[in-house]
């Protein structure tokens, strides 16, 4: 016969793009409900079955279409285990296995929305980042990071119940059902604090269709200071135009965003972002900061004045009378002269910068304070369009707080009740409210949360929620922009009901609860939602709509600002606040804080947010008071707790002080607990562990809040068992609960509290830190643009004395090496012409959240270890984020408020790697490229590398943490016998393109190697499109370096990603200056961490540059945490 | 040494010959025979009570701690040891180096004393070999079960294979793989090569029977005809020859598991003599523990005699003033670099949380040896062998001293954190000690514990030349004669 | 007196050590050929679940390899024909053969056991799982499938042609230039390079050494030996 | 005795103290026997010459020995380390200069080496093992290993005579002159 041959047609030359969701397949294309179908029966059947789980990261394969799963050894084959391959039956669109697809989505959150893309395999979302198209995409924070975890979360809930006990489908679906077809019903719907558009969309529609419907909002710590803006309406700060800011109590940098802060951080680099411009002191941005205890913001203002949270309000007063603001003219004067010379130049360098400073004041703070910073704001001009301080409408509006909700239910106006919150009032309710007996009041009450917490025990109905990648919606950004959430998945529980669905089917007639998929695969009737009410926003038709799925956002969609005056019951507000302060007077105060792992509560079951240390105090699981040092002293209950510098004799009798002490009286690393005091506010009782804390307040005690919900035997505490089933196995025994100590009057504030020491009694706490000082070692450096007169000289001076810093490197030699490192032809031996990656971490912006750590984690399929593994220094976080305090022995304005540094630790890619050459195995060797690269397989873990690493970035498994689940007590110590983790779905969360190690072998960071192959891997296929495109034959195609080389800062690292900051910049060293590493690397403030070891590291630091006001009393203080070294 | 006119041949006429006398090796003029009789019966005769009230127990540990330790180690995983992520060394490298110093002393008494014709340690060499086998087995457990892998283990062996991959020979922990069983050999070789003719003695004493045919076996058949010994002292010299820079090799290669590493603390060049000054010094503290005993129990002290004891002693001083010179010297060079990581690491060691292991590092290894410069301690047994024993557990300190303290107290102060060892750590660290012990027992329960041929030929009687000087005049004596010549 | 030990037992010692050196050295011979994946891994022929014939659709047909591994140029992993591929044609060649029973009942809605799930093929190329090779990298840069897989297109019944140990995959890194073709030659199996080199001539190119080396130096093609580039 | 015929080893003569087994060997060495053997409990120093024995070859063997250990080493090393594989390790050359990092490893070899040629050196000169030997059959002959000190001359030295040797070893001054035969 003859031959005849087809020819398939080349992938098109731009293939090498990322793959983005076309809207094709949601409408419902045959195909995609084909492989969704066939992914999720395999998938629940995969999570039921431990084993597999854990097997191999390519585990995952086994659900996907083409995969290899290992079936029964030896079967047909003696020689090997037959495994089979099994393709779609019906290709999905887009999808190719073994490729990632790449989606826009978004998270909402009461703060906004945070804009990200979604990194899928084969369906399965493993990866969150920030959209960087996104006007306002400002990199993800820990929690974003993390809440991918949560998707899989073990303890998800996953089936509807009623009155606590599980519930059927059936069941629930006749209740929602009744109540649908109940027009009349008294129905009242709680929800949190995040704008979704839809939402508010249904909200009229349900208004109009049950007559009683009435709506609340609730988040456990937004406190009530929104008042001051008017209803629905806050305040939204543009950092691009401030150039001086003031900032009462408010963590915009991280926990607590008023606005796009990558601006902020923008303006802090004296280079601005990608360092294009010349050092610059006057480019920078200046902050002052009054707070209580340090915030991450804090820790990078230039000025920082430490307050109890009542004096608060009089420094603010004080400020404000002296911008002249009406509001403030009968507030106490502050008497504190340093306070006083703090003030007064501060006041001047904003009125010298009248529209173009900023002043913002916490969430939590009162109304009181919110209307001064308004009204300040109003004074110097800096309101309005074009200015950095607007006021917005977020259409969150006539919504009811939790104050009339409970009114309502005791009035009978409210019978019903549809919370929806992701807060968990049960919980996290003021105790005066006694929301649980409002509770029991009701007719019937349904929770729909992802926890299975005690809000959903105690409510009538509980529907398992559905995670924001599993469902339809949309949401607005912190400045407006409107952002879809898109699902990637359906839901992995097939009960699980997204809130937009719920509303949805108390909006149909027939009440029928359709969620994930309609009948017949149709699409969810959330997706219809959310199309109508975008097309009321971005207009009809698919174009849009599909530009919409593309970028996730509409632009243009901002919030348009508001006129804004400072409002009536300003006048009100601020004498009872006022009087509040003096009650409070100088007694010991409390400040309920938001916690930097599980925020209200809501993350408690997050294991990844759970073991990443909190920024500032460094603990991991757990909770504990923070106490200033100071204080401390005064309650007499410093001597048990750690000491700032021990006391300990040498030989037995030689006193020694300081760093050579021996370890202080509350242990170190295992050893290590705290003193447990009673602390007594509110005419409540209840103890808790407490550590020091430096730069925090006198008279003032914070408590991270979130803790304590639900406890079995094995609790260290010795808490009886209660509220178990409320939590998974991360989240049990965690910390200790504060909320019950809350009122309405001081939901985030209390004073008159008492502390006594509960003699005896100690909590062991698991520290990842141990040492706050640098010990005069030049680690982290810090410079200040001003010229203070001692030696250091000005700005110039300063930068060009960067790499001098410190005792050793200040006159070191030069290291030269004997040898040569060359290959037997003389060739170098990082041979790459192509590619030498680099990394430069800017401290001038990082301000030490665990964005990288924990983004790091989900990348590289990083296991955690559990508390006490934690506590022993076994942590794998790759990337370690120390955080240093630099106090000032001659800062006479005060001592006690020392600088903070953090300063991320990675593998740091030494060319000359001390971990290299001890490897007896050659399980660890160098790449031409310039990384360090670690063979895990090759590995037989002697841990010789790792202890030859001078900046000790090597993490070993000392178990199996994949395989051995290191939450149950002691199980990793079973070996064998130890329980896995079963029931859990985290194995989908694997990246596929990276090894989950076994027990026994050496892990670090290496610079995500499998991202860097990816991109030129694709880079090298992009050649061969190109060149077939061209026509030309293969022969004569000219490939050279600049083409085979990847384009400028096109692939980006996990941490880099993630950083909200753009503090890490990552690329290629023969880019030079084209790219921003190659300008970054050339900066005088440039330094190699351990310089005089002559280990060649590959990433660098950018010192920490301060930006002070001279003629502020403090100011020759600032920018010398190197220098100034305890 | 105390002169005599006293001479060999006051029989015969003649010019008076005065001629030194060597102090006697072994006391009361012992025949051959009865040297036989007295070794060969520690092992022919029934063990005494104390044999098995030693070995029972030991047994029983070794079988616990080393068996029941390493089984519970490799099916679960290396962190049931108390090693972490900053001290990933703790207590398993500190035992290894502990008993691979002990291993020294063994083959360094039969191979530098040999060399140096010390005639004196023929009594006590062939136990300090035993002790330098075990030792080293003991300490071998160490390193190869504290890696994560151990079933991976054969990826340290210059296999050709598959994945046609190699290891790395600038590693010193390769090094050492090479050294440590590269000893091992050697001494097991040294050890048996030594012991044939006495196995001969054995095989030829024991009535026909199970012992006599393995004895016979092992003996390879030895007639002790002098075309065999030749060739055999030529052998043994060889041995000698190679074990003297053997042994202070593997030491050296140990210490650079430690100096070629860039860890404040530990990256200096006086570490290999140190360490061999320190092996040494803890291999003779561990001989003198364990001979002293062994000497009352079996009636051996003709044999090991107080001139022994004293010996020991002696180089117990010297070595334990190098170690104590050592010491200072790392301090001085610390503070004297000026560098604050360098300093500090010794700041740390002398006043940080681990101040007491420096302490008692200090005390024991170079305070307690200084009291053998007094002969009434050298004399005193009770003294020495306390001090034998402080020196035992100084030298495990200096290790601890060495690994933990600089470890967990390195470059960046955010990554300090203390260590504290496991009950497994300490399991298995007293099972080793078991296992050293019960197999010592075996030793003198089976072996000869003294190398009898040696202890013979050291004899006065045993020179072919006793008893007839003037027909082969002894040099000696005639340099002598024509001295005093000139003086009268 | 008496010898315990008789006269033969002179050259016992000998004959053991003899002995016991052959059986060693036996063993070790033996296990470095056997124990490979040279003898353990190469001529693996798993009969399939379908009796597809490469010889039939490539060899005959003359199909190319993208039209079943459509993205073998764009993924790290070749994927395996999902069944819609097959049933493109077969839904009208060959319909009613037996040997396509399994199609049927994973595509044909018609067929009285149709089930819609997914054909297993037996997997034959099989890389521990911390090994990352990537197939497009390989097929872009002038590897051909034939240089890993063998003569596919002779093939009746798949096999594994190569042993895909590290050390082979280390040979061609060390020297791609045995390997490499030009772009257009890597899906054909036909390809011969001394042919190649008559149809297009090129200049200071005589042997087909110097082809490879040409097009190494072309394509700028500088293989990496070091762990990260499998593993990670 | 018994009847049956045996092949003679030759004579076993015990002396009562090393110098008389050292002046007997001298003799007998003079007497320019061959194959015969003196017999002691330990080495005993200077009997070499007066049995006329040549220095031990051995030191060659091992010599060689030791460089073959060498040799291996550093082949070992610099093809695995510099041709084969030569992997990026700390920056260090793949290449001659590299060699230095090799050392340790080549002395180690090196006695490693050397001290197996010892050991098997050794055996192969002396003959052993052999676990049979006719002198074993001796009555006295065990005590060569305790405190008896004996010349033994066998049959097969062309100068043995039955009657001769017997006298002449009696006139050196050994005692219980015995005939050693060879067993079945």
């Amino acid at each position: 016969m003859s031959k005849r041959v087809f020819h398939h047609p080349d992938v098109p030359a731009d293939e090498t793009t990322v793959a983005w969701r076309s809207p094709g397949q949601l409408d419902d294309s045959p195909e995609f409900r084909e492989w969704l179908e066939r992914e999720f029966p395999r998938g629940a059947a995969e999570m039921a079955d431990g084993e597999d789980a854990e097997t191999s990261r390519r585990s995952f394969l086994k659900l996907m279409g083409a995969s290899s799963a290992l079936a029964g050894f030896g079967m047909a084959a003696c020689r090997r285990p037959e495994s089979y391959i099994v393709p779609y039956t019906k290709a999905p669109e887009w999808v190719i296995p073994g490729k990632a697809t790449y989606y826009a989505s978004s998270m909402p959150r009461a703060a906004g929305a945070v804009p990200l893309v979604v990194t899928n395999f084969e369906g399965r979302p493993t990866k969150l980042a920030p959209n960087k198209l996104h006007p306002d995409a400002d990199g993800t924070d820990a929690f974003t990071q993390a809440s991918v975890l949560d998707l899989y979360s073990p303890s998800r809930s996953r089936k509807p119940m009623a009155g606590g006990k599980p519930a059927s489908r059936a069941d629930l679906d006749a209740m929602i059902a009744e109540l649908a077809k109940d027009p009349g019903a008294k129905v009242g719907f709680l929800f949190g604090g995040d704008v979704s558009p839809t939402r508010t969309r249904l909200r009229g529609e349900l208004a109009a269709k049950f007559s009683g419907a009435k709506f609340y909002q609730y988040e456990a710590l937004a406190g009530d200071g929104g008042r001051a803006y008017g209803d629905g309406a806050k305040p939204v700060a543009d950092f691009s135009k401030a150039e001086r800011i003031l900032s009462f109590d408010c963590d915009f940098g991280s926990s607590d965003p008023v606005g796009k802060a990558s601006e902020f951080f923008a303006k802090r680099k004296p280079e601005g972002n990608g360092y294009k411009a010349k050092p610059d002191a006057e480019s920078m941005n200046r902050l002052y900061m009054v707070e209580s205890a340090f915030s991450l913001t804090g820790g990078m203002a230039d000025h920082r004045l430490r307050v109890a949270p009542a004096e608060l309000l009089k420094l603010a007063g004080q400020i404000a009378r002296e911008l002249g603001v009406p509001e403030a003219a009968g507030m106490p004067a502050v008497a504190d002269d340093k306070q006083l010379s703090w003030i007064e130049p501060l006041v001047a360098d904003l009125k010298a910068h009248r529209g173009k400073s900023l002043i913002v004041a916490g969430s939590r703070q009162p109304a009181a304070v919110h209307h001064l910073v308004l009204a300040m704001n109003l004074v110097l001009g800096n309101l309005g369009k074009g200015h950095p301080f607007n006021v917005v409408q977020t259409g969150n509006a006539g919504l009811g707080g939790l104050q009339e909700l409970i009114a309502d239910i005791h009035s009978g106006a409210v019978e019903t009740l549809v919370m929806m919150t992701p807060a968990n009032p049960v919980y996290d309710a003021p105790a005066d409210l006694d929301f649980p007996a409002a509770l029991a009041k009701l007719k019937n009450s349904i929770h729909l949360g992802t926890r299975t917490d005690v809000t959903a025990h105690a409510a009538s109905w509980h529907i398992p929620a559905a995670h924001y990648l599993e469902g339809w919606s949309d949401a607005r950004t912190a400045a407006g922009t409107y952002t879809v959430v898109q699902p990637m998945i359906l839901p992995l529980y097939p009960d699980c009901v997204s809130e937009l669905e719920l509303l949805l089917a108390l909006l149909s007639d027939d009440g029928k609860l359709i969620n994930g998929e309609g009948a017949e695969g149709a699409a969810s009737p959330a997706y219809d939602a959310v199309r109508k009410t975008f097309a009321g926003i971005g207009g009809e038709g698919d174009k849009a709509w599909k530009s919409l799925l593309r970028d996730g956002y509409l632009a243009g969609s901002a919030y348009t600002p508001i006129d804004a005056r400072p409002s009536v019951d300003a006048r009100k507000d601020i004498p009872e606040a006022v009087k509040a302060m003096e009650a409070a007077g100088d007694s010991l105060q409390v400040v309920f804080a938001a916690d930097a792992s599980v925020y209200d509560g809501r993350y408690i079951d997050n294991a990844w947010l759970q073991e990443a240390p909190d920024p500032i105090s460094k603990v991991t699981w757990d909770n504990a008071a923070l106490i200033a040092p100071k204080t401390a002293k005064n309650l007499g209950i410093y001597d048990e707790i750690l000491k700032l510098e021990p006391v300990t004799k040498a030989l037995g009798f030689i006193p020694v002080e300081g760093k050579y002490a021996a370890v202080g009286p509350d242990g170190e690393g295992k050893n290590r607990t705290a003193p447990v005091i009673e602390l007594k506010v509110n005419g409540k009782t209840l103890q808790f562990p407490v550590i020091v804390s430096f730069g925090q307040a006198e008279n003032t005690i914070v408590i991270p809040l979130g803790y304590g919900q639900g406890f079995n035997e094995e609790d260290d505490f010795g808490r009886k068992p209660q509220n178990e089933s409320h939590v998974g196995l991360v989240g049990v025994n965690r910390g200790f609960n504060a909320y019950p100590l809350r009122t309405t009057a001081s939901q985030l504030f209390a004073g008159g509290a008492s502390v006594k020491l509960v003699a005896g009694k100690r909590y062991p706490i698991a520290l990842t830190q141990e040492h706050s000082a640098m010990y005069g070692r030049a680690l982290a450096r810090e410079i200040s643009t001003i010229d203070s007169h001692d030696h250091k000289g000005g700005f110039e001076k300063q930068l060009h004395d960067v790499a001098k810093q410190g005792p050793v490197d200040s006159h070191a030699p030069k290291n030269i090496s004997l040898y040569k490192s060359e290959d037997r032809n003389g060739q170098p031996l990082l041979s790459d012409k192509l590619h030498q990656w680099g990394m430069s971490i800017d401290l001038t912006s990082c301000m030490g959240c665990n964005a990288c750590l924990v983004a790091c984690q989900a990348e590289n399929n990083i296991p955690v270890v559990g508390k006490q593994q934690v506590a022993m220094g076994r942590e794998m976080h790759w990337i370690r984020m120390d955080r240093y305090y630099a106090q000032q022995k001659d800062n006479n304005f005060d001592a006690d408020n020392p600088a903070l540094i953090p300063q991320p630790v990675g593998c740091v890619q030494c060319e000359s790697a001390p971990c290299e050459t001890v490897c007896p195995v050659n399980a660890t060797v160098h790449t031409p490229d310039g990384l360090n690269a670690m063979a895990y397989n090759r590995c037989i873990g002697t841990r010789y590398c790792a202890n030859n690493c001078p900046y000790k970035a090597r993490r070993f498994n000392f178990f199996d943490y994949n395989k051995r689940n290191p939450l149950i007590k002691h199980n990793l110590y079973r070996g064998p016998l130890g329980k896995k983790d079963e029931g859990g779905a985290d194995h989908l969360q694997k990246n596929p393109n990276v090894t989950v190690r076994m027990r026994g072998v050496m892990e670090k960071c290496t610079y995500c190697v499998q991202r860097l192959k990816d991109a030129v891997i694709r880079q090298k296929q992009g050649q061969k499109q190109e060149a077939l495109a061209a026509g030309k034959p293969s022969t004569e195609m000219d490939v050279t370096t600049s083409t085979l080389r990847i384009p400028v800062d096109s692939v980006k690292v996990a941490c880099q990603e993630a950083c909200p900051a753009e503090a890490i910049s990552f690329g290629n060293l023969l880019d030079k200056e084209k790219s921003s590493l190659g300008r970054a690397k050339k900066l005088e403030r440039n330094y190699d961490l351990l310089n005089y070891i002559g280990t060649l590291p590959r990433t660098s630091y950018l010192a920490r540059v301060k930006n002070p006001n001279p003629k502020m009393p403090d100011a020759k203080f600032i920018g010398k945490a190197t220098i100034n070294i305890v | 040494m105390e002169a005599s006119t006293q001479t060999a041949q006051e029989a015969n006429a003649g010019v008076k010959l005065p001629v030194l006398e060597r102090e006697k090796l072994i006391l009361n003029d012992r025949s051959y025979h009865w040297i036989t009789e007295r070794i060969c019966g520690v092992l022919e005769n029934r063990q005494p009570l104390l044999w098995w009230l030693l070995f029972v127990p030991s047994a029983l540990i070794a079988l616990l701690g080393v068996g029941g330790g390493l089984f519970h180690l490799v099916s679960t995983g290396v962190g049931v040891w108390g090693n972490t992520n900053r001290v990933m060394w703790g207590w398993p490298i500190v035992n290894f180096v502990f008993w691979i110093g002990i291993g020294h002393a063994g083959t360094l008494i039969s191979a530098i004393l040999f060399l140096t014709r010390q005639n004196w340690r023929t009594s006590i060499n062939r136990a300090a070999e035993a002790m330098t086998i075990f030792a080293v087995m003991c300490a071998g457990i160490f390193p190869a079960f504290h890696v994560g892998r151990v079933w991976f283990a054969w990826f340290l062996a210059p296999i050709p294979n598959a994945n046609a991959i190699w290891q790395n020979f600038k590693s010193p922990l390769l090094w050492d793989v090479f050294a440590v069983s590269t000893y091992f050999t050697i001494s097991l070789i040294f050890w048996y090569l030594g012991m044939v003719p006495d196995l001969a003695t054995i095989r030829d004493r024991c009535k026909p029977g199970l012992r006599k045919i393995l004895y016979g076996i092992f003996a390879l058949g030895w007639r002790g005809g002098n075309r065999q010994w030749s060739h055999y002292e030529m052998a043994y010299l060889l041995l000698a020859a190679l074990s003297t820079p053997l042994v202070l090799s593997v030491h050296s290669v140990v210490s650079f598991d430690f100096a070629t590493s860039v860890v404040p603390g530990w990256h200096t060049t006086i570490f290999p003599p140190y360490f061999v000054a320190g092996a040494i010094f803890g291999g003779f503290a561990m001989v003198l523990t364990i001979m002293i005993p062994a000497r009352f129990i079996y009636g051996l002290q003709d044999m090991i005699t107080m001139k022994h004891i004293d010996n020991m002693a002696k180089i117990i001083l010297l070595t334990g003033t190098i170690v104590g010179y050592a010491y200072l010297m790392e301090l001085f060079v610390a503070f004297y670099s000026g560098a604050i990581y360098e300093m500090d690491a010794f700041k740390f060691r002398i006043a940080g949380p681990y101040w007491w292991a420096y302490a008692a590092m200090m005390s024991l290894n170079v305070i307690s040896p200084q009291f053998f410069w007094f002969k009434k301690c050298r004399e005193n047994l009770w003294v020495v062998m306390a001090i034998a024993m402080c020196v035992n557990i100084g030298m495990w300190f200096e290790r601890f001293v060495i690994i933990v303290t600089t470890l967990a107290r390195m470059w960046l102060p955010g990554d300090w954190k203390t260590y504290s060892p496991s009950a497994q750590d300490q399991f298995l660290f007293v099972g080793t000690i078991g296992m050293f012990l019960a197999l010592f027992l075996l030793f003198l329960r089976f072996l000869p514990c003294i190398n009898i041929a040696e202890v013979k030929w050291t004899l006065p009687q045993s020179d072919p030349h006793h008893d007839d000087i003037e027909e082969h005049p002894d040099d000696g004596a005639v340099k002598e004669a024509a001295y005093q010549k000139e003086l009268s | 007196m008496a010898n315990i030990f008789p006269r033969w037992s002179n050259l016992l010692p000998l004959k053991i050590v003899v002995c016991a050196g052959t059986v060693a050295g036996g063993i070790a011979l033996a296990f470095s050929y056997y124990a490979t994946p040279k003898t353990l891994a190469v001529g693996y022929q798993p009969s399939q679940p379908i009796p597809f014939s490469h010889k039939i659709h490539v060899d005959q047909l003359g199909l190319d390899c993208r039209y079943c591994h459509s993205f073998v140029e764009v993924s790290g992993h070749s994927n395996v024909p999902t069944g819609n591929t097959c049933w493109n044609c077969h839904q009208h060649v060959q319909q009613d053969s037996p040997k396509l029973e399994p199609l049927h009942i994973s595509m044909n809605p018609n067929h009285p056991s149709y089930d819609g799930e997914p054909i297993e093929w037996v997997r034959i190329h099989k890389l521990p799982d911390y090994v990352y090779f990537n197939h497009s990298a390989h097929v872009s840069r002038g590897i051909s499938c034939q240089s890993c897989h063998g003569d596919v297109d002779q093939m009746e019944v798949v096999y594994q042609a190569e042993n895909l140990s590290m050390g082979w995959c280390l040979e061609c890194h060390r020297s791609p230039e045995d390997n490499l073709r030009p772009l257009e030659e890597v899906f054909n199996f036909a390809y011969d390079a001394e042919d190649w080199l008559t149809e297009n001539p090129m200049e200071g190119v005589d042997t087909t050494e110097e082809l490879g080396l040409k097009l190494k130096e072309q394509f700028k093609v500088t293989p990496k030996e070091s762990c990260a580039t499998c593993h990670h | 005795m018994s009847t049956t015929r045996k092949r003679v080893y030759g004579y076993l003569a015990e002396f009562k103290n090393p110098s008389q087994l050292y002046k007997a060997a001298e003799k007998v060495r003079d007497a320019g026997f061959k194959k015969w053997d003196c017999y002691s409990p330990y080495p005993i120093h200077g009997l070499d010459g007066a049995m006329g024995l040549k220095r031990s070859i051995l030191p060659w063997f091992v010599f060689f020995g030791g460089i073959t250990g060498t040799a291996t080493a550093f082949t070992l090393a610099y093809t695995t380390q510099v041709v084969l594989y030569p992997t990026v390790v700390q920056g260090k050359p793949a290449n001659i200069f590299t060699v230095p990092a090799f050392f340790p490893i080549m002395f180690e070899l090196t006695i490693l080496f050397s001290g197996f040629t010892v050991l098997f050196g050794l055996l192969a000169l002396i003959q052993l093992p052999r676990l049979n030997h006719p002198l074993f059959a001796s009555r006295q002959f065990h005590r060569a290993t305790d405190d008896g000190f004996f010349i033994a001359i066998e049959a097969r030295d062309h100068q043995f005579s039955p009657e001769k040797t017997r006298e002449m070893l009696a006139e050196f001054g050994g005692s219980n002159i015995e005939l050693v035969e060879e067993e079945e």
